[in-house]
């Protein structure tokens, strides 16, 4: 799965983009969340309170229960606030 | 007809506009958002995730266009460092009545603050640099436009 | 700022909005009113009542100020005969937030629709000249302004 | 009192202003316009059916029911249709 990353999200984790081969039970955004935050330090920081992070999988606006199903890019990101 | 863009360079409303009018609409409204100097803000950067951006911008403009029988609409957002006193966002929208144009460029504005991928980051004079946060009151905006 | 005008001459958008930008405004809205050729009309002729016209743009613009705490207003009429495509009348309103400007936007051209004394006639090819009738769907509107 | 006349009500009436002298016993607008139905043929056409006519006193919108207590102009004019 590729992830990438934006704004404060890119900053905690350190890189904008990064491929990860997921554990075969991780099923929704949520449980790779999870599975993240467990990797290092910076990503328990950066990943640890899902109440502020937005998710997109194959660039459509998704939720922590969307099941991940053969997606190929995971996008992380604070809340946007364009306009 | 519909222009849709991301754009790193200043934006020209007169210009940008300027192919709604020929289209017969009786009605033409619009939108802009300009880059402030709130407390000491020099310059306003605006990150974006470009594989996703235009793609989620067409969408509402395609829904505006369904939803008010839009004649023609118009959606530039600016990325990268925007000086204060420079637009951010353009939103132009002409219908034959101005019920529908002025609605859907609510519509527009609203629904793109919450749904579009940006992040504005706010620069100031003494170099720091300071991530917007989201406001409740735009999620409560955009909401009262979904059914 | 105001600027509320009576025009004899073409309108120009951009010339007219360009004063409301530099006045610090986040937010800046505008409606344009176009002369449209609906089955056969070729020109649209505004009469008013110069004695009355431009105070009651004024007040429609001084209330919009106050109850949308605006930064700035623009409110421009034409009169005498527009050819279709033209535009009609120009509303732009800037404000500190995007809801004070394009509700502020909205309201005054809803209002001048009801309460400024301008009559439209129609003219077409043939020459003939029909006045048009006012529309209780614009009152309807008007009417949702007013406390 | 001054009478100036707009649009269709002008056309009706065949001029766009006039000086009268009203009866002392015409308190309201539409008193006055019930006069001034009364004046001549034109005039009945022109001013019969109020529903139809919007007026001003001295440049301000008013009713039927509006006295005109030393007001120096009144206007008379179909329901407006400007924007």
């Amino acid at each position: 799965m590729q992830l990438v990353y934006f704004a404060r999200v890119r900053e905690a984790v350190g890189f904008e983009a990064e491929e990860r081969d997921l554990p075969a039970d991780i099923q929704t955004v949520g449980e790779c969340l999870i599975w993240l935050a467990a990797q290092s330090e910076n990503y328990a920081t950066a990943f640890d309170d899902p109440s502020r992070l937005r998710f997109a999988l194959d660039q459509q606006m998704v939720w922590e229960e969307t099941l991940l199903e053969g997606a190929s890019e995971l996008a992380i990101f604070p809340p946007v606030t364009g306009g | 007809m519909k222009v849709i863009r991301v754009s790193c360079e200043a934006i020209d409303s007169a210009i940008e506009l300027a192919p709604l009018v020929p289209l017969g609409g009786g009605a033409l409204a619009s939108f802009t958002g300009i880059a402030r100097d709130d407390d000491g803000v020099t310059a306003i950067e605006l990150e974006h995730y470009p594989a996703m951006t235009e793609a989620s911008l067409a969408a509402l403009v395609d829904d505006a266009i369904t939803r008010w029988s839009l004649l023609g609409a118009v959606l530039i957002h600016r990325v990268g460092i925007i000086p204060v006193g420079d637009p951010i966002v353009l939103v132009g929208t002409t219908a034959s009545h101005r019920a529908e144009a002025l609605e859907a460029c609510a519509f527009l504005i609203d629904r793109l603050k919450t749904d579009a991928p940006f992040w504005k980051r706010e620069h100031r004079a003494d170099g720091s640099a300071k991530w917007v946060e989201a406001k409740i009151s735009d999620n409560a905006r955009a909401d009262k436009w979904r059914e």
